[in-house]
């Protein structure tokens, strides 16, 4: 069986994941790949580490690949993610989807990045010249979105 | 007895990947108020799963459940 | 000096069209890909052949690189259009813009897919159970979109 | 002596890859009138390339140009 929602601490093949998405129904694969920006908010970054709990981050994974299916039907997701240590441009994660026609492709693969942002539990940490930090909630926001419980206000 | 799971800056602040929790059963809401007083852990922005999905407030833990501490996550 | 815009009678590699666009400034990569579907329509295709006027359709990508510099200053692009006989699930392009943040890489991927399918000169020739038929047009539009002559209405 | 590129379609029709008009300069859409008229290219939906752009129809050809004939594109 054929493993389409992986978290590994080996470099992620660009054309593996996509190839798992590969099928005659499909016309589009729109692929996500993250890599390793050097400048964040003019701040140089050296490289990262990223940390998961890797067992919760699959099943995760696979819950967004069944949360793509439910939206678009037709839609067939393969999702690898890295941890370790990373090196600037070096890829974090690829997302590869496959669909009939482009647009729900293009859609599909920006909602799986937007929800692996929400709900895997994943976590990287910055090291820059003067420090390093774990870096928490990227998406800036404090009210955490609907599939994921809602950190302080659940627990006040 | 109850494990409970620590990642990224937990992991680092409570010096160990694993804490023990020497109980039978309590709920999400009394595990965190036990962490925040035995161990300092700030528990605010802290999200509980249990046996690796994400747990309410007053979702019960029991002896031998995994119970992980998912600080705000930063994959992709 | 590496080649961004290939129109190519080999099939074509992801990884290496990607690695093109990888940059320390650069956080996120979109990919398009486009293969071979099986039935479109209800209609089985057996296999493609494809047809370029092969220096000015490379002209062509180059442009849609250009124009996706003005809108989205930070990408860089490159793209790589496969000619000759495809069967099913062969990829016929594949499409690279990396940003440094998501949004504008995916913008920008599906902005090129669109593009190609108004001015680049390429033609496809779809092969069925019962026939065959070089296809026009795929947008099922008549009035051409900005940046190409405007057909008929032009000419009349 | 203008050469013009036939593609997809077109090529098949014509029967060959290139077509040669025996004049020294002519609008484009001089051009597709005599095409039309010769070769019994319907011109309808087509567009023209001159030297690998899109040209317009009051544009002039002139001897030694590259003219290509663009039947609506279909790639991606």
């Amino acid at each position: 069986m054929e493993r389409l929602f992986i978290v590994t601490d080996q470099p992620i093949s660009v054309e593996e994941v996509t190839k798992k998405v590969v099928r005659p129904e499909a016309g589009a694969i729109s692929n996500f790949i993250g890599t390793v920006r050097e400048y964040t908010h003019g701040r140089r970054t050296l490289s990262l580490t990223y940390e998961a709990y890797q067992s919760m981050a699959e099943k995760q994974l696979k819950r967004i690949g069944e949360e793509i299916k439910e939206k678009w039907p037709d839609a067939k997701t393969a999702i690898t993610h890295r941890t370790g240590d990373l090196a600037i441009s070096d890829i974090a994660v690829v997302i590869a989807v496959s669909t009939p026609h482009r647009k729900d492709a293009f859609r599909a693969s920006e909602y799986a990045i937007e929800r692996i942002k929400q709900i895997v539990p994943i976590w990287k940490k910055e090291h820059w010249e003067d420090g390093e930090e774990w870096i928490g909630n990227q998406l800036e926001t404090e009210a955490y979105p609907e599939g994921k419980p809602k950190g302080e206000e659940i627990y006040d | 007895m109850i494990n409970v799971l620590c990642f990224a800056h937990l992991k680092e602040q409570v010096g160990q990947e694993q804490l023990e929790l020497a109980r039978d059963e309590l709920t999400v809401k009394e595990l965190l108020q036990e962490l925040h007083e035995q161990h300092s852990i700030d528990t605010d922005s802290l999200i509980v799963a249990v046996n690796e999905e994400y747990a309410d407030v007053d979702d019960v833990i029991k002896s031998g459940d995994t119970v992980a501490l998912i600080p705000p996550v930063s994959g992709g």
